[in-house]
């Protein structure tokens, strides 16, 4: 190998550069932003993250997978898993190779950064050795996986089903500039690398091309055109990069130690969030999880619009998106790069002014407190069990009654802290961002618990589960979840069921599922308790009832539509029944069902044979 | 002026077409379900919050629409959603609370 | 308004009222707030248009001014009428006419009580009997003064000095006509005109040359209401209830008020002071109040009677406006001239209210 | 002589049977229970008369003689055929008819979905039908032998959007006052109570049942709808409720609370509509040609509609309007329409 020019520049790597410097810059200006707006604290930890071993480390591994070979897509969709790693990686290996070859063969020029991406033309073979046609080939073989990545990602843009989507999001003017540019870089390359390759050598596939168009184009003159082609896609990819989805590539890169550093969304738009907002790559698998995608209206109100509408900074659509939801967490389940589209819109509901502010001031805890303890305190031995059914029970009294019913048969003295008057726990103020005004109602609540003396604290609602194991601060009490409890109480024995010939499909709520994680004690249970059918979506993919006090705008007639369709999603099970451990999903599929609808409660309850004989 | 001992007192009568439906208006704007309300008090008698406030959703849309102050009522409201879920007309009370509490926040 | 209608209600309404032999009864209160009016009744009615109407001095009170302020039962009250038609029935007539709107419904309340309840009247003749033994009919008719006056109403136009006309445009006076609750609120068919649109005293004004002015709480009560203005605690009440009819009325701009009860010309009077001490409002031009008149005081005063004589210095709101643009002549230096001309002293002026 | 097939042997059925019969036709009628007469049957006494129900249903069974009552029997299949329908019934009878009378009627809204009123879960909840059969002398175990209170609870699964149902149901105020009454003359000593949004009495009759119920029978009325019934440790249901006149939030304890279910269409009766394309309308009722005056006339011809399956209706406007179908098809089949 020996150096064409001895100045090593020509005019054509300007584009190039030029992109290069203003997107480094850019990358760089905007980091140094975010982490100026990280709270103090939490920038201390990030930074204390980067240089502690194992985060690193982990943060290295991370960024391999999820960055450069996308095994998360892999796991969604083969296709698109290939598609994208093998842009992803492919360009990671053709820039890591053309820097060893730089370093191999001109190490006097490894400083130039423009070198490794046109080494070829700079360079030409003289001889042919074992290690130049390893490389040659193993530059030529990325090459052609980041055009089959291409290929793909053309057919995808006309079939999008092919690649497991139903519907993807319909990209921007500076989207479409960005993406045209993207796919034009490797063919130009494969153009110019071929045109150039009986100078500078190459190997299966630039040879070959290279052989071909001398038949055509006999002289050297297409040559430097070829490579100015290439250097100005080059160019327009990076300095639009910034304003496209294609920021994610950067963003994620960093948000991964972020989120490795455990950092949380303190404000709706700077720091973490504004991380979260830049790495969203704009792929629209949210879209078809959202629930209120069913009904076209509601189609832009899903996470990728809430982040592209937060880069674009138009307000009044971003109040909308962020009151609609449901806060299902679907978004974030199925989400590629981990955006917490709830958490991102409980910040922007937060930040919202109120001319009026609740205030508990008026609720005098002391006879709530004084009623449960005067129960509490009459139980005999054993642990001292408090139920919150909380305040949706109240309209669905039969998960109550079932309650009330397996813990007398199970022998389990109990009070019902809620049965007459009560609080609410404070998860739906939370959940609307009025974040002091739930914290206010959770200090009246602890007030009630604890002074009532109680050592377990059983809850049959998950949503109000959630914010008592999150939020409160219970010392000495156990708080459990009723699955949980009762799962314990049949390893005990004080429990006995007997298989019904009812068969069930459980639903999974969202805030037990994805908001707690209990995925499989409720399974266990009904499965005891009779049989049960899977639903195509289930688990962290669950489909929301529709119910859910999430959202803030939603009206009655949409939500009835993603009854309908989360109820078609159980019915594909083939199950004779529905069962669900939330008394608002109950509630909701009660109201439209075709079959019956019970709490996890009712399907025990009716099941239990034998009553425990203290 | 001469103290009499005694003055005019204040008409309790509301005087409807001279009502100031202007929180009204603003918060029909936000929330149209606002309309359809028949008062028929589910939602009062639902109320965690009614014990303790005197909250009452049917009361608060009837005040607005003739004129009077509600904040008061709204001082314990948990947003539990229980008068979203018996409404027989199906009004999001939770976004109808919540606009009208950022309304009372504009006008001041 | 349509006139239509309410000629409509005037119809179903109507008194067939004798035309002679009246037996006249006074009432307590007027004779004080409005001395002269009972004097002008019995000197336009029986010695100027020459109608039988006879009284004597020694009937008393109804009861109904105690009956309505709770302070003494109604077999009292029933037991002191009985005792007027025991007069009537020595003094040879039969029909009862009285001074006060609150007499008026208090009769007539008895009689329909006694039509209920004969046995009622059974044993209040045998009270009568044993506190006085005296012996009564019932009336076969029982009137309210203004009722007559409403019946000659034509005769008395026809004598008329002057009408209810601004002497400079020939305009119509705007006269707003306020009738006692008693008068027809409790028997509808008792007043001439029914209880929502009477036209007793409408029918004067109109038929003397005026305009009545119909205004929303026309029919409100005055604001005496007996106990709410008797108990000081509850005067307020009492005064924000006029001060409702004048808001009311504001915005017509009547020239005079005209009534035929004897507690709504005082207080519609007198609260006006009050009420511009306590609001800075008057009611009427310039400064003024609207002057509030009786029936017999507007009679009188188109007949060409002195203003002095029919006792108008004893109003509170000036009538003085009003007789400039009638053009009533009168002499203001004669205005607080006692009967023998001795000088009364002019009282004092208050200070947001005009007065002369 | 044509058949007319009828659909549904409830009041609205039988009486156009009677009446084609005595116009000369020859109906059929299809009825999907073992008797008929439909809810009537069940039904004990009828406002504003008081009249036996069976008594009805007995008297309109007499006009019945002659004519082809098939029980236990639906429609599997109904197609145009000529000028007339081929009605092929679950018996594996055809009939040929030249014209087609749906008196489905409706069925009653199950209360068990408005769960927060406890109907199936706590001991002493029944609907306005259960009643009236324990009326009729069914025993009924929830309905305690001496109450001391009664709660009626008006529109339930009626103008409830919640419900899947915002129509009025409309008879049952009316059904809810009688029922009132009914139980106050076997209780005397009970407190009845009627929990209601509106009062909607606007038959004949019906004020004077509702001046009666509160003068003579001292039935308490509270303006508000019931949202959530609990039990209590007695096992008498605990009610909660907003007085809206009073503007307090009102309990009652009571031994037996009684929803009174709308009527919402009959599922068989979409069914039917799909067979021969007849529209049904936004209150999942069957469309009327107009709600006026084509009451009876559905969107294809010789298809007609008598009773409860176009919308809620009380007996005599349902029995009315069986007379005015029938008239329709003997106009209809005699070409002078």
């Amino acid at each position: 190998m020996k150096e064409r020019f001895a100045i090593g520049f020509d005019p054509f790597v300007l584009p190039f550069l030029v992109g290069m410097v203003f997107v480094l810059g850019y990358c760089l200006f905007g980091l140094f932003r975010i982490l100026w707006q990280l709270p103090r604290e939490d920038r201390r930890k990030f930074l204390l993250s980067l240089i502690t071993p194992a985060t690193a480390l982990k943060n290295i591994w991370d960024i391999f997978c999820n960055c450069l070979l996308h095994v998360k897509l892999w796991k969604r969709n083969k296709m698109l898993g290939f598609m994208h790693s093998s842009i992803a990686f492919g360009w990671f290996m053709l820039i890591l190779l053309g820097h060893l070859e730089v370093f191999i063969y001109c190490p006097e020029r490894v400083h130039l950064f423009y070198y490794p991406i046109f080494f070829n033309y700079f360079v030409a073979n003289n001889e042919s050795t074992i290690g130049g046609a390893v490389l040659f080939f193993l530059m030529d073989f990325f090459l052609l996986l980041v055009l089959s990545g291409i290929a793909l990602a053309m057919i995808k843009r006309v079939r999008s089903r092919l690649f497991g989507m139903r519907r993807t999001t319909r990209p921007s003017m500076l989207d479409r500039i960005g993406l045209y540019s993207l796919w034009a870089i490797f063919p130009l390359r494969l153009l110019a690398e071929s045109f150039t390759a009986h100078i500078s050598g190459g190997s299966f596939l630039t040879i070959p091309a290279n052989w071909v168009f001398r038949q055509f184009l006999g002289n050297d003159l297409n040559l430097l055109p070829t490579w100015w082609a290439y250097s100005i896609a080059l160019g327009i990819f990076m300095v639009v990069l910034p304003f496209t989805r294609y920021m994610h590539i950067p963003a994620e890169m960093m948000l991964i130690p972020m989120r490795n550093a455990g950092l949380r969304i303190r404000h709706p738009r700077k720091g973490f969030a504004k991380m979260q907002v830049l790495s969203c790559p704009g792929c629209g698998v949210c879209i078809d999880a959202c629930p209120m995608s069913v009904q076209k209206v509601n189609i832009k109100d899903c996470t990728v619009y809430l982040n592209r509408q937060i880069r674009r900074g138009n307000e009044k659509r971003i109040e909308e998106i962020s009151d609609k939801c449901l806060l299902c967490g679907k978004c974030e389940a199925v989400c590629q790069v981990g955006v917490e589209g709830p958490k991102m819109r409980v910040a922007q509901r937060s930040v919202r002014r109120y001319g009026l502010t609740p205030d508990f001031a008026a609720i005098d805890t002391a006879p709530l407190v004084q009623a449960a303890a005067a129960q509490v305190s009459k139980a005999a031995a054993g642990p001292k069990v408090l139920y919150f059914s909380g305040c949706m029970t109240r309209l669905t009294p039969s998960i109550g009654k079932a309650v009330t019913s397996l813990l007398g048969k199970a022998g389990v003295e109990f009070t019902w802290m809620d049965r007459e008057e009560g609080l609410c726990c404070g998860r739906p103020l939370l959940t609307a961002g009025r974040i002091d005004a739930a914290l206010a109602l959770i200090r009246k609540n602890q007030e009630i618990i604890l002074g009532s003396g109680a050592s377990v604290l059983l809850v049959s609602c998950p949503i109000c589960y959630k914010i008592f194991t999150e939020r409160y601060s219970l010392p000495g009490v156990r708080v459990v979840n009723y699955a949980d409890f009762f799962a314990e109480l049949l390893e005990q024995g004080r429990l006995k069921l007997e298989k019904s010939d009812i068969c069930y499909v459980y639903h999974d709520p969202c805030e037990l599922g994805r908001g707690c994680g209990i995925y499989e004690t409720p399974r266990k249970l009904i499965g005891q308790a009779a049989g049960i059918a899977e639903a195509e979506k289930n688990r962290a993919e669950s489909i929301c009832c529709g119910g859910s006090l999430g959202s803030l705008t939603l009206d009655f007639a949409h939500r009835e539509v993603m009854t309908r369709k989360a109820l078609d999603n159980l019915y594909g099970s083939r199950a004779d029944a529905i069962a669900t451990a939330c008394p608002l999903c109950l509630s909701t599929f009660r109201r439209y069902s075709d079959r019956p609808v019970r709490d996890l409660a009712e399907v025990l309850d009716a099941s239990t044979v034998s009553s425990f004989q203290p | 002026m001469i103290d009499f001992g005694f003055g005019l007192s204040r008409s309790s009568s509301v005087k409807l077409d001279e009502v100031d439906l202007g929180l009204y208006h603003k918060l029909e704007a936000l929330e149209p379900g606002v309309r359809v309300c028949m008062s028929c008090g589910s939602c009062t008698s639902t109320c965690t919050a009614g014990p303790w406030s005197g909250m009452s959703v049917r009361k608060l849309i009837l005040n607005l629409q003739r004129g009077k102050d509600v904040e008061k009522m709204l001082s314990c409201c948990m947003l539990c959603g229980k008068c979203t879920m018996v409404c027989p007309r199906g009004i999001n009370t939770r976004h109808l609370i919540l606009s009208l509490c950022r309304i009372y926040g504009k006008k001041q | 308004m349509i006139y239509q209608g309410k000629q409509r209600i005037w119809s179903d309404y109507q008194k067939d009222i004798p035309a002679d032999g009246w037996f006249y009864v006074r009432s307590c209160i007027r004779q004080n707030f409005f001395p002269a009016s009972e004097k002008y009744f019995l000197a336009i009615c029986r010695d100027l248009l020459g109608h039988d109407i006879y009284e004597t001095e020694h009937h008393t009170t109804c009861g109904g001014i105690a009956y309505h302020s709770d302070t003494i039962p109604q077999e009292t009250a029933m037991t002191i009428v009985a005792r007027q038609f025991a007069l009537m029935k020595e003094a040879g007539y039969k029909n009862l006419v009285t001074s006060c709107i609150t007499s008026f419904g208090n009769y007539t309340e008895i009689l329909e009580t006694w039509r209920e309840y004969p046995e009622l009247e059974a044993r209040i003749r045998e009270n009568l009997w044993k506190a006085t033994r005296r012996e009564f009919d019932k009336p076969e008719y029982v009137a309210h003064a203004s009722d007559l006056v409403y019946k000659y109403r034509s005769e008395i136009a026809e004598r008329a000095r002057f009408r209810l006309v601004d002497k400079e445009t020939g305009l119509p006076l705007r006269i707003v006509e306020h009738i006692g609750c008693h008068y027809s609120k409790m028997f509808p068919h008792k007043g001439i005109g029914g209880a929502e649109y009477p036209c007793v005293l409408s029918g004067m004004v109109e038929s003397w040359g005026g305009e009545v002015v119909d205004y929303p709480e026309r029919r409100h009560c005055c604001g005496f209401g007996f106990r709410q203005y008797l108990v000081k605690a509850n005067r307020g009440y009492s005064v924000s209830n006029t001060h409702k009819k004048f808001e009311s009325m504001e915005p017509y701009h009547p020239d005079a008020i005209i009534t035929n009860c004897p507690g709504c010309p005082y207080f519609l009077d007198r609260w006006q002071y009050v009420i511009a001490e306590q609001t800075g409002k008057t009611y009427g031009r310039d400064g003024f109040g609207i002057p509030v008149f009786t029936y017999e005081e507007l009679a009188g005063l188109v007949l060409g009677y002195d203003p002095w004589d029919l006792g108008l210095q004893l109003h509170q709101v000036a009538v003085e406006p009003l007789l400039d643009k009638i053009g009533i002549e009168y002499d203001p230096s004669a205005k607080y001239l006692g009967v023998n001309k001795e000088d009364l002293l002019k009282p004092q002026m208050p200070t947001v209210l005009k007065c002369c | 002589m044509e058949k007319i097939a009828i659909i549904g042997g409830g009041i609205a059925g039988m009486e156009a049977a009677r009446r084609l019969l005595q116009l000369g036709h020859e109906p059929v009628i299809v009825e999907k229970s073992d008797h008929l007469g439909g809810h009537v049957a069940g039904w004990y006494k009828l406002f504003p008369d008081m009249m036996s129900a069976r008594e009805l249903v007995e008297q309109l069974a007499a006009g019945l003689d002659g004519v082809t009552v098939y029980y236990r029997t639906r429609v599997a299949n109904m197609n145009r055929l000529g000028s007339g329908y081929s009605v092929m019934l679950s018996n594996g009878v055809n009939l040929q008819c030249g014209a087609v009378l749906i008196s489905t009627g409706f069925r009653l809204f199950d209360a068990s979905r408005k769960e927060e009123y406890g109907y199936g879960v706590y001991d002493h909840v029944v609907t306005n039908s259960d009643l009236e059969a324990w009326l009729g002398g069914a025993p009924d175990y929830r309905i305690p032998d001496n109450p001391a209170s009664v709660a009626f609870v008006h529109c339930v699964g009626s103008r409830d959007l919640k419900a899947g149902n915002p129509q009025c149901s409309k008879v049952c105020c009316m059904t809810a006052i009688k029922q009132a009454i009914e139980m106050k003359e076997k209780f005397p000593q009970a407190d009845i109570w009627c929990f209601y949004m509106d009062l909607r009495l606007f038959g004949k009759k019906y004020e004077d049942f509702y001046i009666a119920a509160q003068r003579d029978h001292g039935i308490h009325f509270v303006r508000g709808r019931v949202s959530e019934v609990s039990e209590d440790i007695d096992g008498r249901v605990v009610l909660k409720a907003e007085d809206t006149l009073a503007g307090t939030p009102v309990k009652l304890s009571a031994d037996l609370l009684v929803l009174m279910s709308g009527m919402l269409c009959n599922e068989d009766t979409q069914s039917l509509a799909r067979m021969v394309r007849a529209d049904v309308d936004s209150d999942g009722f069957m469309r009327s040609r107009d709600n006026i005056y084509r009451i009876n006339e559905s969107n294809r011809p010789g298809i007609f509609f008598a009773g409860a399956c176009t919308g809620t209706k009380t007996v005599p406007e349902t029995v009315g309007e069986a007379r005015a179908a029938a008239l329709d098809i003997h106009n209809y089949l005699s070409g002078n329409d």
